[in-house]
């Protein structure tokens, strides 16, 4: 049967000139069916066999949310320890967590949304170690949700007309219903997601409480998910209220138990930020003893439960966690 | 003469801005920053029912004061809102126009309004001083009714030419610039205030107007402050100086870490009636001579 | 500054030739600029007010779940009971609410995903009065995304090739980014829409528990939002877990009080159906009684409270609410 | 000769498609129906971990046994989940490579495993008759990896013409069919499931195939209640006959108001080793002479 409007097209009025890591949903697909699992499987393992197995050089990592709130800091600080190279991150409202990998020598390209910007990133960038592509921190969201969607783009209302769009892999067409200009940008599917979250169960059916940035989004875009979780809970658990879990058990690589996952930062309701590590680090990044602060707290220790015990300490620990004393909403 | 006589030039732009607040208004902020602060200090002295959202998809919350430390990291900063969503579906509520006012810092603005929060220099590649990056800016300026930008009056800051547009004001200014770009009808910037002069911008031309100016300067001032020439309202409003009961509220519960509301020193002296800069040569911008006259004739 | 790709286009394959409600995302702004509430107001009122105040004939409207679960069946018996004309209904896994509104005389058009059909759909498509749309409970689902997303079309990776894809408003276009053929489908914003809440405060703040169609991206892709919910709560409670919040009240126009909203379907947790109201329904469609039912169950009640006291009975209130003994999940 | 001899059509359709469910395999199904009961059925009798997701955004529930009456309707019946989320959630889970197997119900099919869900007839405006629609049988069909079909083997359903295309298998059959139309690659109808025949697909030619029979019936019988003639395996296997074991699984357990089993009576009868059917004047699609003695060969 012959098409109707064979000759038919959509006017492309503008497109940006940018890189961008290229949407292949079928590609996406393959590997799903490949690689991951439909049956409930124990994926708990150490953050080293998490990082090692699923984190390779070159990878394009996204994370959720940052290391100032309930991000994947113990994870990070792994991917350091191991000296992974070459990594493209998504930046996606990120925090120094970018410093932090910039500064251990882990990355060479950002898509930007937003991220803390000191030293370490500008010398990198001066030296052309280091390439930033300008998106936003809500087009990086939206690029995550087209990725998990399961498309290859999807139209939005912004970006055109700017510098950010011109150097991006957006493109501005005449939107075929309504004859308006509109967007559209390219899906990403990251190699691997970071995402820590309040519980989970061994099979990789994980609570996260509190506002987020996008980790639904993003583990479900994502070829490989790392969780991290404050606590493990149990399947059953699990089932007795199917309203509280954000990410359901397939979409998940790897499981890795990490109190404090999120240290220096604060996971909401459990423990506040260590506002003390935040001016270390600062302090670090200014006088450029970046190399002294990742031996302190990464490279010197094996893991991060030996960091917790021998650079930050228990009775920190407990200080952190009683002064957090606003819990409603999370835990109560 | 009422008003506080010394005050930083970031509290006296969250104060001005803080002014603008309309009650039962629903507002988009970025996590933290002065223009948070600007609505918190309204909610708090002027307007109590506005409500706001945050990019982290934290929908009208009830921040305690005195604020947290470090906001940004402040579980508590997202306490008593009404939803906790994401921010994809923030940014939706916005594209659907449920979202009046965002409310927004910036590095550089030009004429038009379009903003910079990205990088100072020539090459993207080699920034002379790289920023944060646009962060949720973009999508804010584009998908909200108005727009209300926050920045420093200086001659660096209000450009001819950005070195990098990160997100969208009027654009080139041409009418349907913003739709023809792809951005909702009936958008774009309002408001850009600073700690000493506020501007809008012109329905026809879509160039930057200003409109009330600080009682302690003079438009000779303001224009000597900015690369570009903006328009000059014909009835130009005078900037009432922050109050000290602002001031107050501001420093001992929007902000009492101070860290945030740091900025250059802004010290007034008056004498029978006269009110000047009493660090007048700390001032920004080009020197101007006609600076105290042009106060003392407006003061009087 | 001129564009660096002028004169590029996007080769439309093939296009449907179905009419469809077209999209117009400004005017969906505009309309929720300028009629609905950014601040917290008291919303509650009865069936008859919404009703009468926000359906109005000819409105499309889109409901969440179905008269079988978590329907909001008491809002579309008003809407019989006020003899609202022409509606245009979204029917994405619909059940018999379809049947009822079309007896009842109320629908001149249904877009289906998937519905309920006897001999009442049957006999009104045949005598002319009622005109189907063909599309699917995905389609249905995503094309209120769209409309929830405000942009005026998404692609999706299915219907072409089908006779729905021939009779619909789907465009199939060559994918700018993979070269690849993909479908678009247009948005929807409809006018009004209705939704059955578990818990509710007076400014429109709603819960709902269980798993659902699509309840989210109805409202907030509707212009209007008629809340009817099982149970009233405070903001308080409201504030206290922002996580619980299924939709913030600045979506919502209308609050309903309606315990057993949904009878004679199930609100899971709370009271199971009641399968004898169905199996009355049923033979009153296989006999041609619908008139009988419609004046039994609406027409000879003044309101939903009414017909539950004198339809219904607290008896069998109580009983179904006694014998729905599964809760886990939802209140327990 | 083992096996039941008393069975409806439903109940055989129902047992053979549970027999090709996968230990470890995700399926995706309507609420409801043949499919999800066939599914259940071998939950409970022969792969304790296949898992399932519901249309409505249910994932992986444990519905307890015996099942609630009314399922579709019923809160049991999304029961200790691993996770509740809705429609579009569930479908971008399929849509992302996620869903091993969709099992779907249709009202005709022709050749190329294309099904009908919508209306008999030849006006779509004025159908003969008219099904509920396509429900999510279009997405499930397009996105998961493979597609079983279940219906009932008549002439009036195994057509040479769909009235309506409601959901894909391979369209024209052409190489490239589905992704010209937009689908993923590598995904399509897998095998169609009936009370007494089952069909699988051509790799080359995309051709429907017969590849199993009930050992009381014939190929020529299968093919006389076709409308278009199907391929046949040249190592044609046999349907061993629905056990008592599943019979009372089924009906004890699964669908114990017996709603959704009812259909045709199959009564069987077995005299010196051959089977036959008791009421083979009553078996559905064209008489067919050759039915005994061709099931007594087969038998035998």
């Amino acid at each position: 049967m012959a098409p109707a409007n064979r000759g038919k097209s959509i006017a492309i009025i503008d497109e940006g000139v940018g890189p961008y890591k290229a949407p292949d949903p079928d590609a996406m697909r393959r590997f799903v069916r490949d690689h991951k699992d439909r049956r409930l499987r124990d994926k708990r393992m150490t953050e080293r066999d998490a990082i090692s197995r699923f984190v390779s050089d070159g990878a394009y990592v996204s994370y959720d949310t940052n290391v100032w709130r309930r991000g994947p800091s113990s994870l990070m600080r792994e991917i350091i320890r191991q000296r992974k190279r070459d990594l493209w991150l998504a930046a996606k409202f990120s925090a120094h967590d970018a410093t932090l990998l910039t500064a251990g020598g882990c990355v060479s390209k950002i898509d930007v949304g937003w991220m803390e910007v000191g030293r370490v990133i500008t010398e990198a960038m001066q030296a052309g170690r280091l390439q930033m592509y300008e998106w936003t921190n809500g087009a990086l969201a939206y690029r995550h949700l087209a990725g998990a969607l399961g498309v290859p783009f999807l139209p939005l209302r912004y970006l055109g007309g700017t510098s950010v769009f011109r150097n991006s892999g957006a493109k501005l067409i005449e939107d075929p219903y309504t004859g308006q200009a509109v967007c559209l940008v390219p899906a990403v599917n990251p190699d691997v997601a970071l995402i820590h979250v309040n519980q989970c169960d061994m099979h990789g059916n994980a609570r996260i409480f509190g506002p987020g940035l996008a980790p639904v989004e993003t583990a479900m875009a994502s070829k490989r998910v790392i969780i991290s979780t404050e606590e493990m809970i149990s399947t059953d658990e699990i089932r007795k209220h199917p309203g509280a879990t954000t990410l359901p058990y397939y979409l998940v690589d790897a499981v890795v138990h990490a109190p404090f996952g999120c240290y220096p930062g604060t996971v909401p309701g459990l423990y506040r930020a260590d506002l003390q590590h935040l001016m270390e680090f600062g302090a670090a990044q200014l006088q450029g003893t970046m190399d002294g602060y990742l031996e302190k707290w990464v490279f010197s220790v094996a893991s991060h439960t030996e960091m917790l015990e021998r650079r930050v300490g228990l009775d920190k620990l407990n200080l952190l966690r009683a002064e957090e004393t606003h819990t409603e909403g999370y835990y109560t | 003469m009422s008003g506080a006589l010394a005050f930083t030039s970031t509290e006296a732009a969250i104060v001005y801005a803080s002014r603008m607040m309309e009650e039962d208004r629903l507002y988009f902020v970025a996590i933290g920053g002065p223009p948070l602060l600007a609505i918190l200090l309204s909610k708090h002295l002027r307007t109590p029912n506005i409500a706001y959202v945050v990019e982290d998809g934290t929908i009208a919350p009830e921040m305690p004061i005195p604020t947290p430390p470090f906001m940004i990291g402040a579980g508590l900063a997202s306490s008593r809102a009404v939803a906790w969503t994401d921010m994809n579906t923030v940014d939706f509520h916005a594209g659907l126009g449920h979202l009046d006012y965002g409310l927004l810092a910036a590095v550089q603005v030009d004429a038009y309004g379009n903003f910079n929060s990205s990088f100072l220099g020539d090459d993207y590649d080699r920034p002379e001083r790289r920023f944060g990056g646009p962060g949720g800016a973009t999508e804010i300026a584009a998908l909200c009714w108005r727009t209300i930008l926050m920045t420093r009056l200086e001659r660096r800051k209000f450009v001819s030419q950005l070195d990098f547009m990160s997100s969208p004001g009027f654009l080139d200014g041409t009418p349907g610039a913003r739709e023809r770009a792809g951005m909702p009808a009936e958008t774009g910037p309002y408001r850009v205030v600073t700690e000493r002069a506020v501007f809008g911008f012109d329905d026809e031309t879509r160039r930057m107007k200003l409109i009330a100016i600080a009682p302690w300067t003079s438009v000779a001032e303001v224009l000597g402050a900015m690369e570009f020439t903006p328009l000059v309202a014909a009835d130009l409003a005078r900037l009432d100086l922050p109050t000290e009961e602002e001031l107050a509220m501001l420093r001992a519960n929007i902000d009492p870490t101070g860290r945030t509301i740091s900025g250059e020193w802004i010290s007034l002296e008056e004498t029978g009636g006269r009110l000047r800069r009493a660090d007048a040569g700390r001032a920004a911008g080009v020197p101007d001579p006609h600076t105290a006259r042009a106060a003392r004739r407006r003061a009087t």
